[in-house]
């Protein structure tokens, strides 16, 4: 049958709705290669079993191949290979739950399909004081390396002096296991964190930590190198299908983010 | 009784199974130059080692002057002495190594004065002024900035010779002071040594050279495989040796 | 005045004291006691939740991430012995070339971050797309392409071995200078090509001076290994942090990876252990350990003798 | 059949020509070759973005973050050496406790993770909120908040440098066993202690041998301090990371980070080769460079006498 | 006329501004012992080292028989020869150094089969008895698994004989072979050289004894300050000697 073919597409007689619309060299191989970093739950984690990927980003791009008739392959690298490895061509597209952002449009484009926006993490001691950004003011903060939360935070530390506040200390932290551990060893007062994951690691934390509202709209976006207009442009249509057809929305409901949910996939859609 | 300089009592040593020592028991004088002559590998050197503490002997007894050698006694115990006891024991014990053992990191005159400012904190300049003397003494005065590798055979021996005087020991003890040495060179260090031995220096020295030990020697030991064969004076073992095996090792000495 | 004349008066049996350090053992005890302490409230503490570490010690990722982790150790160390020996043996030759290029190595690979080497080796594409075989300059003969020739296991292997390499050159260089002139230059006078003195006469003593450096660096490898997750290859330490960042569990699954390094270093030391011994023949001669008893009579060289009889029969060493 | 009757057939003058070895030269133009295609592809792939590199390589946090690395480098590695003789002292001591437990340091310490003994000494507060100052297992005097102690700064330096005092009693131990037993009985011989032996005979000439794998070890925990990231300190490599996750430039920023580090590399090694320079005095005679002209009869010792004469003369070395 | 061994035409060598061979010329003969006598650093080690090519010439020529030392002529230039054609010019010389410079990670036997098994390529077997013979012969048989250190310097210098001897060398350069010998063994170790000599080895010989170069010797070299000053028969330059230099030396030497 069709699920059949997907799994296994053979160029030529495949029937999937969007084959023939993607990169011929991509037809051809009948794979998409994807990099991930997968330490980021619920977008990608490893199975408990090591190897599987599982996540939002997994079964969006399960339902995606079902619509391309190409198989979506995951590798797992680091932030830091992500770039290099898309403009080496080892990779085609990057799905890592990467914020979309003016300043990274210039290097490569986002193709925008969750919205999401930095929160307040902190300890359920302080949950009632530090709420916003506003209340971070004279407080020390960690940030995880290469999350926009940390221009966030500059501008916040910036709004505090104006006020006449002291200023936000911010520390910069390789990854998010080490903030938490920093929050939870009051190292810092709060955790600035993408709203998604925190609320995971909040659940994970059995009353320990508390997120807070998100404070901005921003959004997600599926990473594609500069020249991959085509394959671009075949996805976003593959996500306004699976949109219409609703499982898009399933997927986020399965995993509580059907607020996160957007409309439409707009190109490089964030703007300031 | 005079105390000697030197007295060894029954001393024995072995590396693993073998014993190199098998009860070295004698006595040097205050003053004496003792010779210590004796085929290849009869423990001439290792009893030197003995001396200062460079083996652990095994058993017997070593005494320079009035301190026994690596031990203090308190009643029925010999303690073990400490590093920087046993140091300072050394300090006043000097020694020539067979192999010259000079500091190649450091020039003729800086292996000279390294004993004397480092160890007994000699005033620099005085140390200096000393180590030159010592090496002109020993014909190499020219050489004092050269590094031990630029030397010949010949003159690292009389840097080491002169190393071991600078540090004014009461007791030397020389491992064939001279093998490396030209007969005329010889005659020099032997001057070195004679006029030492005027100045009170008590000496004990592994030589091969039977000339050396008749014109200096006040003893001549004779040691065979471990053991002290035959002591006395340097005519008397060196012309008429009473025992068989001094007399079977000088037949072959060349004339 | 007879120098033979030996003063007789017959000594009670001495005991002997051997020699004691205070301040050494008041050191070693303080030592002993702060560890103590340290194990002690880590083996007390509950956050480090033992439970966890015991779930997960063998757990089959973590198990198949430090192989792994062993397989990448091995293999790049063995070509960075062997590049560091050639890249040695070229900075301390004549050639003026060889030795710039061989130091123009170590400078270029010890200078480079290794994350940099192993993201270098394995988007190579996006630099070289193409391998092409042909003349320099010129056109090519033969094009394949990049990506399908390095898999992330052989730019693992790529970055490490040649990082590796150049640091091996220097303490192969190190332990080659330790060899004395005289050394060489009695290999020669028997004959001894280049090589053979090399081989024959420098390295096996230089050998005693390179190994302890070397098990640094194998230590090291161990768990620079961990870089590789840059370019996506999964070893000790990444299988422990794909883990906890699920679970969240951060601190009892470094123990679990820390434990696995221990054990490992242990492992590598005695073998080290071993290994130095095996060099260490013809160097450190034979003391007479402990002495029986100085200063009694009691028959030489039993005790000692026996204690040291098994080092004193060398091996006749085969002569490869 | 006189010895001394000597053939004296004038020969005419011949030409010297020194040797020749066509596979090195080969091998060494090969690299040159081979080097050069890269530095050309290099500076013309565009997708280096070398302006890219130019607009970064002198950025404020860049250059903040390379002052970083430095200190933390020149800092942990001072006292990573002292710690390491204190440990290839302690190792090669003949009290077994001391032996026992530098050991055990360097078990330690090289067996676990950088990453984890820096997390460990930073959230040092998490397993022991307070520093507790009292009797071993007893009543507590003094108790003062860990957070407050320990600053990152404090916990990168300890790390790093208990991290490296391990490896560099190893490097240290091998030095030492580098020189011969004869050099120490000649120490102890003219009657210096073992601290004396240690400072002036000793250390001195194992320094020779020291030097190249501490060089090593300089060059390493200059790119090791990149893993303070995990504690939240920040050097040169973390530095460009923040900057290219911002704007995700990662090709050109690692080039600025490489290029920082090549170029503190070769300061470093030009550095070494001065230190080695002074501690090779005395082990390398002089040897008579090349010879103007064997088989000719010009007069001998003119060029290479002048061209080794300033070796020749050493310096009397003050005696410290 | 019959080619000599070795012939040395105006050699001169030196090291930084210090010329330490200042033109030496000289020939030995095949089956010839030749004795080099002269004060301490004359430049007698320095002059066997270059006979060896372990130190390069800066001028004059030495040839071993028809092989010029380190250079290949053709035509009017000299080309320097390669490693390994050195290494091959090298196995023809054995060479007993000064300081022994004994293969410490080796036996005494694995230390004098190491040139006949590596260079020689001699099957393991048969170089291990004639390696044993060999010890033998300098009576070191039961010390043959003895690692360098565990040997005393007599015994060491026995060792390094045996192992140039391994070689069968053409031409035999000895360093002072019996600067760390008891008289005894010198007998010993001069009987060795003696049936070497009947068996047409030629030697050159760096001695400081006398009686060696009296009993062994076919010419004597009479060398100082790196110039060759007088050369004859053992009894001519030992008893007559004709130049004021040779008669200072002499005078000096002990009896
Ligand atoms: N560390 C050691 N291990 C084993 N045997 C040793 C050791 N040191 C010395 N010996 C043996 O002890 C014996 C005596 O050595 P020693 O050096 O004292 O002889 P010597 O009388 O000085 O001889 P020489 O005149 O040749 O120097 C020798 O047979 C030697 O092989
Ligand atoms: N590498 C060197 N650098 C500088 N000078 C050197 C070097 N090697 C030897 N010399 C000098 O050359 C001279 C001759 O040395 P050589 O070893 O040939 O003397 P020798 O005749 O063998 O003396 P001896 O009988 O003492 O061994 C000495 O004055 C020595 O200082
Ligand atoms: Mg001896
Ligand atoms: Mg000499």
């Amino acid at each position: 049958g069709g699920a059949a073919e997907a799994e296994k597409p053979s160029a030529g007689e495949n029937s999937a709705a969007l084959f023939k619309e993607l990169p011929e060299k991509v037809q051809k191989s009948g794979t998409i290669n994807v990099a991930s970093n997968v330490e980021y739950p619920p977008f990608e984690s490893f199975d408990t079993d090591g190897s599987t990927i599982v996540g939002i980003d997994r079964e969006i791009a399960d339902e995606l191949e079902k619509q391309l008739g190409v198989t979506m392959k995951f590798d797992n690298i680091a932030f830091d290979a992500i770039i290099p490895g898309l403009s080496s061509a080892r990779y085609d597209m990057a799905m890592s739950a990467m914020s979309d952002t003016v300043e990274r449009q210039k290097a490569v484009n986002f193709l925008d399909y969750f919205s999401a926006g930095g929160g307040v993490m902190t300890s359920t001691a302080n949950a009632e004081k530090l709420k916003t950004l506003e209340d971070l003011c004279g407080t020390h903060v960690g940030i995880v390396k290469g999350t926009t939360e940390d221009a966030d935070a500059a501008e916040a530390s910036k709004k505090c002096e104006e006020e006449g506040k002291k200023s936000i200390e911010v520390t910069i932290f390789a990854g998010q296991n080490q903030a938490v551990l920093a929050l939870q060893s009051d190292r810092v007062d709060a955790f600035l964190v993408d709203s998604t994951s925190g609320s995971v690691i909040a659940a994970e934390s059995k009353g320990a930590l508390a997120m807070g509202e998100r404070y901005q709209d921003l959004a997600f976006g599926i990473v594609f190198p500069k020249d991959q207009e085509q394959l671009m442009g075949t996805i976003q249509k593959g996500l306004e299908a699976i949109k219409s057809d609703g499982s898009y929305d399933k997927i986020l409901t399965k995993y509580d983010m059907a607020d996160h949910s957007m409309e439409s996939f707009p190109v490089n859609g964030v703007k300031e | 009784m005079i105390e000697p300089m030197l007295r060894a009592r029954n001393v024995h040593k072995s590396f693993g199974h073998i014993e190199v020592l098998k009860g070295i028991t004698l006595e040097v004088q205050t003053g004496q130059v003792a010779c210590l002559l004796g085929p290849s590998g009869s423990g001439k050197s290792t009893f030197l080692r003995c001396i200062n503490h460079l083996e652990k002997i095994n058993d017997g007894e070593l005494w320079v002057k009035s301190e026994r050698i690596g031990y203090r006694r308190s009643g029925n115990s010999l303690h073990e002495l400490k590093e920087n006891e046993t140091a300072r024991q050394r300090a006043a014990v000097g020694m020539v190594f067979q192999q010259f053992n000079l500091f190649p990191h450091r020039t003729a005159l800086e292996n000279v004065v390294e004993g004397p400012i480092i160890v007994q904190k000699v005033p620099k300049s005085k140390a200096m002024r000393e180590g030159m003397e010592l090496l002109d003494r020993v014909g190499l005065a020219d050489k004092y900035k050269h590094y031990p590798a630029q030397l010949s055979g010949g003159q690292q021996q009389r840097v080491a010779i002169a190393r071991a005087l600078a540090l004014k020991p009461q007791l030397m003890l020389f491992d064939e002071p001279t093998s490396a040495l030209d007969p005329e060179l010889v005659g020099e260090v032997l001057d070195v040594m004679t006029s030492l031995a005027a100045s009170g220096m008590t000496m004990v020295v592994v030589t091969h050279e039977m000339g050396f030990a008749k014109e200096v020697g006040d003893v001549v030991h004779f040691m065979a495989d471990g053991q002290l064969v035959e002591s006395g004076s340097p005519t008397q073992v060196l012309e008429n040796p009473r025992e068989a095996r001094t007399q079977a090792f000088l037949s072959k000495v060349l004339a | 005045m007879s120098a033979t004349a030996v003063r007789r008066n017959e000594e009670p049996e001495l005991r002997v004291v051997p020699a004691r350090y205070v301040g050494r053992w008041v050191a070693a005890f303080l030592v002993v006691g702060i560890l103590g302490m340290l194990v002690f409230s880590m083996f007390t503490n509950e956050r480090f939740h033992w439970d966890v570490v015991g779930e997960f010690l063998f757990a089959p990722p973590v198990l198949s991430g430090l192989g792994k982790t062993l397989m990448l150790t091995a293999v790049s160390m063995v070509i960075g012995i062997l590049l560091g020996i050639v890249v040695a043996v070229c900075r301390l030759s004549s050639n003026p070339i060889l030795s710039t290029a061989a130091w123009g190595y170590s400078w270029f690979f010890r200078g480079t971050p290794l994350m940099v080497q192993l993201l270098f080796w394995f988007f190579l594409a996006a630099l070289v797309p193409t391998i092409g075989l042909g003349v320099p300059f010129g056109p090519k003969l033969l094009e394949i392409d990049t990506n399908s020739v390095i898999s992330p296991f052989t730019a693992a292997l790529l970055g490490l071995s040649l990082n590796e390499g150049a640091y091996m050159g220097e303490i192969v260089r190190s332990g080659i200078r330790a060899i004395s002139t005289g050394q060489t230059e009695a290999a020669k006078a028997i004959g001894m090509s280049r090589m053979q003195t090399m081989r024959r006469v420098v390295l096996p003593q230089a050998m005693r001076v390179i190994i302890p450096p070397t098990g640094n660096e194998t230590i090291g490898m161990l768990k620079y290994t961990s870089l590789v997750i840059v370019i996506g290859y999964s070893e000790l330490l990444t299988s422990v942090s794909i883990i906890y960042s699920r679970n969240f569990q951060t601190i009892p699954l470094l123990l679990v990876a820390a434990i696995w390094y221990l054990a490992v270093t242990a492992l590598l030391s005695i073998g080290q252990y071993f290994v130095e011994r095996h060099f260490e023949r013809g160097f450190t001669p034979i003391k007479g350990k402990k002495p029986p008893k100085p200063g009694t009579s009691a028959p030489a060289g039993t005790v000692a003798a026996s204690a040291a009889a098994q080092n004193i029969e060398p091996e006749l060493e085969p002569i490869k």
